[in-house]
């Protein structure tokens, strides 16, 4: 498969968006450019394992490289491994929802979808670039179109947010480029290809320098503790689709350049900085969890119960094993699916009550069953119920965590899993509140999802059924590209035998 | 050999059940959605006693002994080699007893729903939830995997919280099933811990390789984990101390207990289907599962599993004297009696006699579930002639309810131990137990046994005799065919049971163990019930005011129980006040205050910056010009002089 | 009949010449004055262009033409400022270069 | 000291002088005129080298000209007595301060260096060279420059149209 076709789609969806003369034209070719990428996707997770039952082990699949830029070594090199296709999987999931939770928008729709699309297409060229200029190149396409996003069709103090989000994942992509460019100034071969780079063994000096640098860089993408502070804002101001991209594939963005490019380049300086991720990433996963607590707009819990979890894609990244890393790659996922499902829930709630305080809203399960059905099953995915992906996600990083015998990993496992008792306290506090309870005066002529939400829900859903019942299909996919990012990481002594 | 595909239907029918009549039914199944589950289950129900007959009479035993067999296993998530969660299905003498355990009270409840819920606006769901819950219970005692035993434990917990809030618009029912379900939630974290030791240590996650490399003291797993200290107490009891934290949230034993009595804000038939016969003997259940790991390898978490089996049964037992509201009452006795199931675990050794108390609690959670059942059913009847669960309401119900007044007594005759009852017969083997082991256990155990009688029969009288019946509307029926039967197939349960030579099936090694009635030592806890219960007879029969005359005299202890010890109030503290005000508050201040005061500072000092860099930008042609001949005599200076 | 020395004294002129006019230019508010400090120092560069082609490569003439070159930009420069200049009055009814600063921040 | 070199003192001291008056003098008009001598000056100084072309130009472009063209703009701008605001004090100290410290580096720096001429044999200044290099097309020709001064006077001839147009009336 050509995996330039990731990138030509979008494109030239939106190309097509921008030539449709009204909004109805608009929002179809958006649909079917979604449904396109949807089924592209799921061709890709075909073929990859079609590949794959075939023998051939290569690291990466389907790979691509053309002359981009020769006087720099900069060439187009694409490619995919598991992880990268469950990244896809991910991203094209949330696309087609976002499309159909957005069916309403009025609002400069053409400009609206033509940003969306957009930003898959950024999110596409990151997940299967192999060189790292390119990369960057891909990163930064995937952050502009959230500025406008919010700023244009947020909601609330938009502008403030929109400039905070702007200007913090900016920021982190400066540190990106800085690091970037210290690896590739680094040795004695100016290369950006992230295959030849991972054969290089970069000095530690070097690594010592760079990898935080990389790792804080893409960490504030995924809301590294303390750089989360645009999540809260960014989110709560966005429109649904906005929210539901940004966290089902921004913060991805963060977390697969954590895992690809800092840890499998620099698996020395990942090693030396082990503790202090895992640090920061227990604070994040405790801290976000109790801030939680003390919410009452419904995007703002979502949006520090995401500071949370993402936490423990961190927590999977930094405690350096292959269980682990495999966990914090379905954390991703798995998140991914969750949050977005979360915010379209929220946004469709938003729509018919016009508020997302919890204390302002009771027994909508009266009138909205359906809805309120999904956001019991997000709910309850988010605090890790067996069936659902969250649990299976969350199991993984636990048991990678635990292969460490030393106190100090110990703590920081048990430290990670109490948090799931404050997840819970969180979520029953939020869907008990806006679903049980008598139905408040004025909400007796609400209705129920429509056939765009339904799909989009139900989309997601299946995506998180499907993880939660039938984890062992995402194991295979990612756990062997784990490995190889393992294997430069001399073993860490394992307990288990 | 089993045959795997039947056991998988006994699990996957309820299941379907659920996803039929969660997704269609409240379009499709409007009014037949009961028939749907209740048909379901009746089918499971056959597979499960065919599954019972057989394995207990035709292939179980090999050599005299029963087997663990695993007819089925298939790797659910590999985490590394050897580490995997596998979804399997373990046969034993437990898991066969459960399985009948569970599917039979549950079809039970099933039918008596079919009358007890009638015309309810969401009767599908409920169905639904009621197949989810059989689903998970079935999937957890089938488990052969610790971790499969966790998964479908969470399951279990959220088809209670489902159940529990029913009735949703009632806010006492949503606080009553957040409660459940965070109180359970963090027992289970225990759990969980306990299960990342364990399988750390044993390098596996299936049972029988977990149990089989843990007891055996030859091997390197075995040595490693009780090398490993923490605190002085081996890494190996800590696993075990923390499984069973998960194992007393389920079964709501002392501390944990706090949820089971708020449970009973749900539907009375779940309460006697969950909170009383099935999810709450979850945790005894499995202690009993890793029994031989506690007996062998950990005696000392063993004790404890004893001590707080002792202590929860004791406080469940004086505060269940005190509550007025009968399901209240049904509760703590749960609780009670589940605290003997513990400490009959507790009180036991591995293999041949010495494993009596293991029997001896198995036995009990059988026969607990046939008259806790019928005991909550009985009460529903009861609340659903009367529309209150408040004792003051009730009395002289016996002529209107014959049915369900002779099956109650029933039941109350077999809690309190009266022989031929089957609780007597449980009962008497757990004392043994507890007097051969542990005499201070035994004493506990003895003094609950006269409050027991005493309390039950407390209610008995309260509902059945006591002041004459007032004006109920005679017109109105005990409920139908649907709801009386399943009360006297229990009844007969309750009244059986106890001749089962339970030893021949269940012991803790699996080899048989007889077990014979010793007349000498029964004297005292029969006669200590029949006391209690002719205490009660004397004070609540008729109309009086002795009870509040007793009361007042006891006023401290009475007080003291009738809060609850105010445990409920200590942990209202914890959490509230502390966690709320001390973490999550201040977590959440801090977000706002600093880390996001510093985000926001930088870009003001950013601006503020820029805000006097702008200064030079005056739009003055020749203050440019001046900073720039000022630069250029700079750069000169600098080149020329400094530079070179 | 050349004395090299005295190219120096050229350039202390023509240095001179170009301070002067800086100074004026960093001095005067009116545009005109300020557009006549700018021919001075037009014509100290020149001077220099001069001076050099005199004593130094007086085998070439390439100051020489650098010179014309600069007189003729120079023209064309003064007449572009003088019509800024009058264009300025126009709409300011001032060519004073302090109220002309609406390019500021 | 000889005759040649008394001229060029005179010649320097007249464009010095009437430079420093022409930058510090109040009387707009007078500034022109001090200009005028300077520009005179600097004209005088070439003759004095004995490149009389460049001369001719100065005096015609320089004095004919621009001097003329910004003694009509005063006109057109200015009332042509009135005294030119005074610049604050401050502005003018620094002002002065920072031209002398330039000055003197420059100076300094003038001081310390050795020039050395080429010993090739010079060419003469005549306006037949001139002429001759200055639309020549080898390798010393100037050709290209001199149109392109000429494209860049005609675009200036525009310019000064267009910016001096006065802006027709909006229609509404």
């Amino acid at each position: 498969m050509n995996l330039t076709l990731l990138i030509l789609l979008p494109l030239f969806t939106a190309i097509a968006i921008l030539l449709m003369r009204n909004a109805t034209q608009v929002k179809w070719v958006a649909l079917a450019g979604a449904t396109a990428q949807f089924i592209l996707a799921f061709v890709l997770l075909f073929l990859f394992r079609q590949e794959r039952a075939g023998g051939n082990t290569a690291q990466m699949l389907f790979e691509l490289q053309y002359n981009w830029f020769p006087s720099w070594n900069i060439s187009f090199h694409l490619g995919v491994d598991g992880i990268s296709v469950a990244m896809i999987l991910l991203t094209a999931f949330v696309v087609i929802a976002g499309v159909l939770v957005s069916w309403n928008v009025t609002k400069m729709t053409k400009e609206f979808y033509f940003l969306l699309i957009l930003l898959s297409l950024g999110a596409y060229g990151f997940f299967i670039s192999l060189d790292l200029f390119i990369l960057f190149f891909f990163l930064e396409i995937a952050v502009i179109p959230k500025y406008l996003l919010i700023g244009i069709w947020g909601s609330g103090k938009k502008e403030y947010s929109a400039n905070k989000l702007a200007l913090m994942l900016m920021g982190g992509s400066a540190l990106v480029l800085v690091g970037l460019l210290g690896i590739y100034f680094s040795g004695t071969e100016r290369s950006f290809d992230l295959m030849k780079l991972a054969q290089l063994n970069i000095p530690i000096e070097t690594q010592m320098i760079c990898f935080p640098l990389l790792f804080v860089g893409f960490g504030v993408f995924t809301a590294l503790f303390p750089f989360h502070t645009w999540v809260p804002d960014g989110h709560s101001s966005a429109p649904t689709a906005g929210s539901m991209f940004l966290a089902g594939i921004s913060m991805k963005l963060g977390g697969y350049g954590c895992l690809r490019v800092a840890t499998y380049i620099m698996p020395d300086g990942a090693k030396e900085y082990a503790n202090i991720i895992i640090v920061l990433s227990v604070i994040a996963i405790l801290y976000g969890a109790f801030a939680t607590m003390m919410q009452k707009d419904l995007k703002y819990i979502n949006a520090y119960s995401s500071v949370s979890h993402c936490g423990f894609v961190l927590l999977g990244i930094g405690m350096l094993t292959k269980t682990s890393m495999t966990g914090a790659v379905m954390q991703m996922v798995s998140h991914g699916l969750m949050t977005a499902l979360f915010f379209a829930v929220i946004g469709m709630i938003y729509e018919r009550t016009h508020t997302r305080q919890v204390s302002e809203m009771s027994g909508l399960l009266k009138r909205m069953p359906f809805i309120i059905s999904i956001l019991f099953i997000v709910g309850l995915c988010s605090l890790g119920l067996p069936g659902l992906s969250g649990f299976v996600a969350e199991m993984t990083v636990f048991m990678g965590s635990w292969e460490h015998p030393d106190t100090f990993r110990r703590v920081a496992t048990i430290l990670a899993c109490l948090s799931i008792v404050v997840t819970a306290v969180y979520i029953l506090r939020a869907i008990t509140s806006t679903a049980m309870g008598p139905l408040k005066a004025g909400y007796e002529t609400l209705t129920d999802a429509t056939w765009n939400e339904k799909l989009a829900a139900l989309i997601l859903v299946a995506g998180i059924i499907a993880i939660g019942v039938a984890p062992f299909w995402l194991n295979d996919l990612v756990s062997p590209g784990a490995e190889i990012i393992m294997q430069k990481i001399s073993p860490v002594t394992t307990g288990i035998k | 050999m089993p045959n795997a595909t039947y056991i998988t239907l006994i699990i996957l029918l309820p299941l379907a059940g659920f996803l039929m009549l969660g997704i269609f039914g409240r379009k499709y199944f409007k009014n037949t959605s009961g028939m749907i589950g209740t048909t379901l289950l009746f089918v499971s129900t056959l597979l499960a006693l065919y599954t019972a007959y057989g394995y207990f009479f035709e292939y179980g035993k090999v050599d005299g002994i029963y087997q663990k067999l695993v007819p089925l296993k298939y790797t659910w998530l590999q985490f590394s080699p050897g580490v995997s969660i596998d979804m399997g299905i373990i046969i034993d003498p437990i898991s066969v007893m459960m399985l009948v355990v569970v599917s039979f009270i549950s079809l039970m409840v099933h039918i008596y729903s079919l009358g007890y819920m009638k015309g309810d606006e969401r009767f599908p769901t409920y169905y639904a939830f009621l197949g989810l819950f059989t689903f998970s219970m079935l999937g957890l005692v089938i488990s052969s995997n610790i971790f499969q035993i966790y998964i479908f434990w969470e399951l279990v917990g959220v088809s209670s919280f489902l159940l529990i809030g029913y009735y949703y618009d009632k806010p006492s029912a949503v606080a009553a099933c957040k409660k459940a379900f965070i109180v359970t939630r963090f027992a289970d974290v225990g759990f969980l811990i306990g299960i990342l030791i364990l399988s750390f240590y044993s390098g596996t996650l299936d049972f029988n390789t977990l149990i089989a490399t843990l007891t055996s003291p030859e091997s390197n797993e075995y040595k490693n984990a009780v090398a490993v200290s923490f605190l002085g107490v081996s890494a190996l009891t800590w696993g075990l101390v923390l499984v069973f934290i998960g194992g007393a949230g389920k079964s709501a034993m002392f501390p944990l207990h706090i949820w089971l009595p708020d449970a009973m804000e749900g539907p009375t038939p779940v309460s006697a289907l969950i909170h009383a016969a099935t999810m709450v003997v979850a945790g005894v259940f499995l202690v009993a599962r890793l029994f031989p790991v506690f007996a062998i390898s950990a005696p000392d978490a063993l004790s404890l599993v004893g001590y707080v089996g002792a202590i929860s049964a004791l406080i469940a037992a004086v505060i269940a004297c005190t509550q007025t509201d009968i399901k209240r009452v049904l509760a703590y006795s749960t609780m009670s009696q589940i605290g003997y199931m513990m400490f009959a675990l507790g009180v036991s050794k591995y293999g041949g006699e010495e494993g009596l108390g293991y029997t001896a609690s198995m036995f009990h959670l059988f026969t607990h579930a046939m008259f806790k059942a019928l005991l909550f059913l009985g009460a529903g009847a009861v609340i659903h002639y009367i529309h209150s669960n408040e004792m003051k309401d009730m009395g002289g119900l016996r002529k209107y309810l014959p049915v369900t007044h002779i099956t109650f007594l029933i039941a109350c005759l077999a809690i309190a131990g009266v022989p031929p009852f089957a609780g007597f017969f449980s009962k008497e083997e757990i004392l043994l137990a507890a007097f051969q082991h542990n005499p201070i256990i035994y004493w506990i155990a003895l003094i609950t046994s006269g409050l027991t009688a005493f309390y039950m029969f407390r209610l008995y009288f309260s509902i059945f005799w006591n002041k004459e019946a007032d004006q109920h509307d005679a017109h109105k029926s005990e409920g139908g065919f649907a709801m009386m039967m399943p009360l006297v197939l229990l009844a007969i349960g309750a009244a059986a049971a106890g001749f089962i030579p339970f030893g021949h099936f269940v012991s803790s090694d699996g080899t048989r163990l007889e077990t014979e009635l010793h007349l000498q030592f029964s004297i005292a806890p029969v006669a200590l019930g029949l006391a209690g219960i002719l205490i009660a007879m004397w004070m609540y029969k008729k109309e009086s005011t002795k009870p509040d005359t007793v009361a007042a005299s006891l006023s401290g202890i009475y007080n003291a129980a009738y809060h609850k010890f105010y445990i409920d109030d200590i942990y209202l503290f914890i959490t509230k006040k502390a966690l709320f005000n001390l973490i999550g508050r201040p977590a959440a201040w801090i977000d706002k205050n600093i880390v996001d005061g510093l985000v926001n500072a930088t870009g003001n000092s950013t601006r503020d910056i820029s805000e006097t860099i702008k200064g030079f930008q005056s739009g003055k042609v020749q203050q440019y010009a001046i900073y720039f001949l000022v630069g250029i005599i700079g750069l000169a200076l600098l080149f020329i002089y400094f530079w070179k | 009949m050349i004395e090299p020395g005295l190219i120096y004294h050229m350039l202390f002129i023509s240095a001179t010449l170009f301070f002067i006019g800086v100074y004026g230019f960093f001095t005067r508010r009116n545009l005109v004055t300020m557009l006549m400090s700018v021919e001075l120092i037009l014509n100290s560069v020149n001077l220099n262009f001069i001076a050099f082609n005199k004593y130094l490569w007086y085998d070439k003439l390439d100051g020489l033409f650098f010179t014309i070159f600069i007189i003729a930009i120079a023209a064309a420069e003064a007449a572009v400022a003088i019509a800024i200049i009058i264009n300025l009055y126009r709409s300011h009814q001032s060519i004073d270069v302090e109220k002309a600063e609406e390019m500021k921040f | 000291m000889s005759g040649s070199t008394i001229i060029f003192y005179l010649l320097a001291a007249i464009t010095l002088v009437s430079a420093v008056l022409a930058v510090t003098t109040r009387m707009i008009f007078r500034a022109a005129i001090y200009l005028l001598f300077s520009l005179i000056g600097i004209a005088g100084i070439y003759f004095w080298l004995n490149y009389e072309f460049i001369a001719a130009v100065q005096i015609v472009v320089y004095v004919g000209g621009i001097v003329v063209l910004i003694i009509f703009s005063i006109f057109l701008t200015q009332q042509a007595g009135e005294q030119l605001p005074k610049q604050k004090m401050g502005r003018q100290l620094f002002s002065a301060l920072a031209a002398f410290c330039g000055l003197a580096l420059v100076m300094l720096q003038l001081a310390q260096h050795e020039f050395t001429g080429t010993g090739n044999k010079a060419v003469e200044p005549t306006v037949a060279n001139i002429g001759y290099q200055m639309l020549g097309v080898d390798d010393n020709g100037y050709a290209l420059p001199f149109e392109v001064v000429s494209i860049l006077l005609l675009a200036a001839l525009i310019g000064c149209i267009v910016i001096a147009l006065k802006s027709k009336p909006e229609k509404a």
